[in-house]
């Protein structure tokens, strides 16, 4: 379970995250639209310890990300995170992208992470891509190795940060398919999204974010059907168009 | 040739060496000064051009001929038999003694005190190849050739070269001019008397010639004596013979 | 006008010498390059870190390695040094003197090829578990020597042309040494520099194109 | 700080010293430069292949040392041909055409670096050639250039030391000239080393101003 | 008059024209559309002499281009070109890009050539950007400049190399809408385009180019309405999707 208390976040002078509540339950979903600029990839930051937060608290399985005594690096292992691009390790092969994590962090011998890596990879679709470089993958095929790369580590969560806005059209199917195949499987998950059309099919809840504030959260149907706020109704109806 | 160029181009360019005193060195001001700079300005004279003083370190010598950039050396250079063979020397107009110079932090008493040390000397001088030919014979210790006299001197003093050899005239100014402390002569070196001529071009033997006749001239009118006096003080100035046989 | 008369033999029966010297030129440059990477790493880091005093330290480093001629940079290495009473071989000191550029003009392409790498790979790293050196050794630097490779072959390059000025601090052992000692026992200069010059040549070339089978070799991606 | 026996004669025999650095720095630099344009704008022009020639030339100039070069030109202009060119001559040949080896490299990477499409734009104006080059392609190279020539005009600064072989007494050499005199090496290296870094460290300096800002737009 | 006749050109193996023949009247606006690689952009540099040919002719005016005897820079005087993009001068400001060619090329004074550069600025819509460098400019306004910079020769034809298409579909309409008036005033234009309802608005004739051929030429209504070639069909219905 993680569990967001009132987060409140600045980068000097600005206010990004200005007190969020967020609590999401194993097996759940939760998908997070919002302007740009709205914090959403803060917060994911800040839940896998990668940014501090000026007040509040964010607990994982019940541990402070950032308390002093917490081990990040052990906590990290737990939760998987995507980045919209530039993810890739260049100078690795898509196989031992996927295992320098298990090995070096886990200290997994070489044959077990290739073992856990080959089955994720495959998992994801890219089964025949084992000893090719990362430059040779188009944009879809590099996060979907991203994600196999994350996954080979085993964790309880997984963040998505705009996984797909980086890709020409026709390659963001593939991976948001690979995404609806881990939300099927029961994977919990926060996704920050901009395919609205995604957002409504997978999730659990869906939340807007508007100027560091959650505005709203909800099932997608109150979302995209009937959203209570203001600001949100403004945004769906400018990203329809 | 050679000697007509020279007379009509009104200057004579001689290569000396100045960090070699002294034979050749810079007073306060610069200016250079010494033996062979005074016996440049005499061949000039007798000449009856402008001498043209050209710093050249003893590595350079050679190659500052050749290249045109001096007309002649008046550079205490060895006339050995392997040189003759690329340039023209004269007879010699000077002779050195070498001696052994050292640390004084080192033990070394005589010349065969070297051997197993690092030792040092000019690069590309006569007592430099004589040097590291006996420390290839003694199979042990180290040969450092430096650039210039003065670099030899300088590693000397700081305690970088245990000793060193050298023509015992610059050995004595080096000594006493105080500028190097703690070194002291300590013994001759068992080498045949370093003549020295001067030089130019191979094939410019009326330059040659003249230059010779100059060398005995120089001899003949006590100009030599005054110049010994002038630069290394009292005493008889080095025989320029050498017994039982000619030139 | 060509009234010189080339003696090739004459030089030419030297060649095993120079090729000796070639040896040591190489050894020599090798050495440098090897120190002046890892110090090179040593001074990136100290660049980086938030410390003000190694961070001054590198900085000064970097700044008289690059902004003082590299003869000057050997001479001080040995009667520089040997001032406050340290007496160091000249082999020894102008392998200081060459591992001090080096290491210098090195740390400065590193710190370029670390700008060139998007700080979501440290990122991507540690959101992975590792630590901030796991990811610095595993992600960060084989990027970072890749990217300033064709830097480091021209550094060591130059390393092999700077051991030309080891005569000024009494090396008579490398390839410009070997020549210089040759040639005031012969006085044949031109055949024997130019002999010098091909062996030179030779070696860059051996360098560069050894470098370019070595990156394709290394740098698959 | 320093108890020292230089005098002032002393220290304008070091500013001579460092004219004369200064001096052949200049002259090899606009010679070195020019030839530099030229080479760089042939090589770009007629291609690789028809460049080798030039560019095997230019790389010989880049893989031996300059001490060689130095020697190896004056022995052969000396000994070989026979003219008396003074050192200073020589060492300016040499280090041009050195500066030109890398100017060369340097000319062709600002070239390339202008778009193909600007430099169509300009001649579908109906402009030549030539003004092609003087009005599109020599402004937006010099800003890609000038940087790394910056730099290239520096190292010549730095590798001028060694023109002492020919004869020049340039800033080091009368610094070794007032070691001999003086005993002083380790005051006198710093002295010539900080005028060195005086005058290298503000232009690397503004060189790499030059390329952050240029780099940015 | 513009005409092309069985024009041929090869790079290397790759014969890209494969005997174009074409006439251009004067105050004809004629269009022409393509897939990708198809040797649109190629014919236009070979029209104004940027490209030789290998075979046929092409005369502009009667005067034919690729003659050894032809002054290709003052036939290029009569031919503005503007291509895809990167074709602002960076260093000048844009009124400095708009006059530099009639000061260098026609050797027109300044105040002249300012006269001019301002009319045609203007003409344009960036008449208050006279001082502005063009990286200050929207891609938009950049092709606008590009246009004025190349009708500040006076030129009797212009050649319009998809000009729009790698503009932000909201700046793409400016741009347009400059072409469309250029038209209405009477210019000699081809222009490449994958703008479709541009074509089809402006164009007297549209041609569409198929690998290196042009299969089909006619009046908008034929090519758009009922077009005879099974190629032109597949073309336009994969663009329409
Ligand atoms: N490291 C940083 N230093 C300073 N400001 C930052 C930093 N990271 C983000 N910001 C600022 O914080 C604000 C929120 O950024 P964030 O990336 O969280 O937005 P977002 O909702 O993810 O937007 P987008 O949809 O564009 O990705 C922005 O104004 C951004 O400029
Ligand atoms: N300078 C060149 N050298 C070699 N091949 C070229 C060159 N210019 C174009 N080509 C090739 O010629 C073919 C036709 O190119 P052209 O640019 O004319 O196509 P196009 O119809 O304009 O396509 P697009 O719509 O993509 O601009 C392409 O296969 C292209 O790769
Ligand atoms: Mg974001
Ligand atoms: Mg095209």
């Amino acid at each position: 379970m993680i569990e967001i208390e009132n987060v409140r976040k600045s980068f000097g002078q600005l206010e990004v995250l200005k007190g969020i509540d967020l609590t999401v339950k194993k097996g759940e979903v939760v998908t997070i639209i919002g302007g740009s600029g709205s914090g959403k990839s803060t917060l994911l930051t800040c839940i896998n310890g990668l940014e501090p937060i000026d007040s509040g608290r964010i607990l994982v399985d019940g541990t402070e990300v950032h308390a002093k005594s917490t081990d990040v690096n052990k906590l990290r292992q737990k939760i998987g995170i995507v980045f919209q691009q530039w993810n890739a390790f260049p100078h690795l092969t898509v196989l031992e992208n996927v295992t320098l994590a298990p090995r070096k962090v886990l200290g997994m011998s070489k044959e077990k992470a290739e073992e856990i890596g080959v089955k994720q990879l495959t998992h994801v679709g890219l089964g025949d891509k084992l000893t090719t470089y990362p430059s040779r993958l188009s944009g879809g095929q590099q996060q979907r190795m991203a994600i196999a790369r994350a996954l080979a580590m085993s964790p309880s969560y997984m963040l998505f940060d705009e996984v797909t806005s980086a890709l020409d059209p026709q390659l963001v199917g593939e991976v948001l398919d690979t995404l609806k195949m881990l939300a099927e499987e029961g994977m919990t998950m926060i996704c920050v999204t901009h395919e609205m059309a995604f957002a409504r099919d997978v999730s659990n809840r869906v939340a807007f974010f508007h100027k560091g504030v959650m505005a709203e959260i909800g099932p997608p149907e109150q979302i995209f059907g009937a959203a209570q706020n203001e600001e949100t109704r403004k945004f769906l109806s400018s990203v329809r168009q | 040739d050679k000697l007509d160029d020279i007379i009509a181009s009104g200057t004579l360019r001689c290569a000396v060496v100045l960090d070699f005193p002294p034979m050749g060195s810079r007073d306060e001001n610069n200016n250079p000064v010494g033996f062979d700079v005074d016996y440049c300005n005499d061949l000039a004279t007798a000449l009856g051009v402008k001498a043209e003083i050209v710093e050249t370190p003893f590595p350079e010598r050679i190659p500052a001929l050749m290249s045109g950039r001096v007309d002649v050396g008046v550079a205490s250079t060895s006339d050995t038999l392997e040189r003759a063979k690329t340039i023209g020397v004269t007879i010699p107009y000077y002779a050195f003694e070498n001696s052994v110079t050292v640390n004084d932090k080192t033990d070394i008493t005589t010349w065969e005190g070297m051997k197993g040390k690092t030792v040092g000397a000019t690069a590309g001088t006569y007592e430099a190849i004589w040097l590291e030919g006996q420390v290839k014979e003694w199979g042990e210790g180290e040969f450092r050739p430096y650039q210039t006299q003065a670099d030899v001197f300088l590693a000397l003093s700081q305690g970088q070269l245990d000793a060193t050899v050298s023509t015992t005239e610059v050995a004595n100014a080096n000594v006493k001019g105080g500028k190097f402390p703690g070194i002291k002569i300590v013994d001759k070196a068992p080498m045949v008397p370093d003549y020295v001529s001067l030089f130019t071009m191979r094939q410019e033997y009326g330059l040659i010639n003249y230059m010779n006749l100059f060398i005995n001239q120089q001899v003949r009118t006590g100009r030599y004596a005054e110049l010994y006096k002038k630069w290394i003080g009292e005493g008889e100035p080095a025989n320029l013979t050498v017994q039982g046989v000619y030139r | 006008m060509f009234n010189y008369t080339f003696q090739w033999n004459q030089a030419l029966k030297y060649l095993p010498r120079m090729l000796e010297g070639a040896l040591v030129t190489m050894e020599i440059a090798l050495i440098s390059m090897v120190i002046g990477i890892a110090l090179a790493v040593l001074l990136t880091a100290f660049r980086l870190s938030g410390n003000r005093i190694l961070k001054a330290i590198a900085q000064t480093w970097v700044e008289v390695a690059r902004n003082t001629p590299a003869l000057f940079q050997i001479y001080m290495a040995h009667f520089g040094i040997a001032s406050f009473g340290i007496h160091l071989s000249p082999f020894i000191s102008l392998l200081i003197g060459i591992t001090f550029n080096n290491a210098g003009y090195l740390a400065e392409n590193f710190r370029g090829a670390l700008k060139a790498i998007p700080d979501t790979q440290t990122r991507a790293g540690r959101s992975l578990g590792m630590s901030a050196v796991q990811s610095f050794r595993s992600i960060i630097l084989p990027q970072m020597l890749r990217i300033s490779f064709l830097p480091m072959t021209n550094q060591m390059v130059w390393a092999i042309l700077m051991t030309s000025l080891g005569v000024t601090v009494g090396m008579n052992t490398d390839l410009y040494g070997v020549t210089q000692d040759l040639n005031a026992l012969t006085f044949r200069t031109f055949e024997l520099f130019a002999i010098a010059a091909v062996i030179f040549y030779l070696i860059t070339k051996a360098i560069t194109i050894g470098a370019r089978l070595i990156a394709a070799r290394l740098f698959r991606y | 700080m320093f108890d020292t026996a230089l005098t002032s004669t002393d220290l304008i025999f070091l500013a001579k010293g460092a004219g004369m650095t200064l001096l052949v720095t200049a002259i090899s630099v606009v010679i070195g430069t020019i030839l530099g344009i030229i080479f760089g704008v042939i090589r770009y022009q007629i291609g690789p292949i028809w460049a080798a020639p030039l560019t095997f030339v230019l790389d010989i100039c880049r893989s031996i040392p300059l001490l060689i070069q130095l020697v190896l030109l004056n022995a052969f202009f000396g000994m070989v041909v026979g003219l008396r060119w003074p050192g200073l001559t020589v060492a300016c040949i040499v280090l041009s055409l050195y500066t030109s080896a890398y100017c060369a490299e340097i000319v062709r990477g600002g070239i390339e670096a202008v778009p193909a499409t600007t430099r169509r734009a300009a001649r579908s104006l109906g402009m030549t050639w030539g003004q092609d080059m003087r009005q599109i392609v020599l402004p937006l190279a010099t800003r890609v250039a000038l940087p790394s020539w910056i730099g290239l005009a520096l190292g010549v600064m730095k590798d001028s030391a060694l023109v002492y072989v020919v004869q020049v007494t340039e800033l080091l050499k009368s610094t070794q000239i007032l070691i001999t005199r003086l005993q002083e090496p380790l005051f006198l290296l710093l002295i010539c080393g900080a005028f060195y870094f005086i005058i290298s460290y503000p232009l690397a300096r503004f060189g790499g101003y030059l390329e952050k800002r240029w780099s940015n737009d």
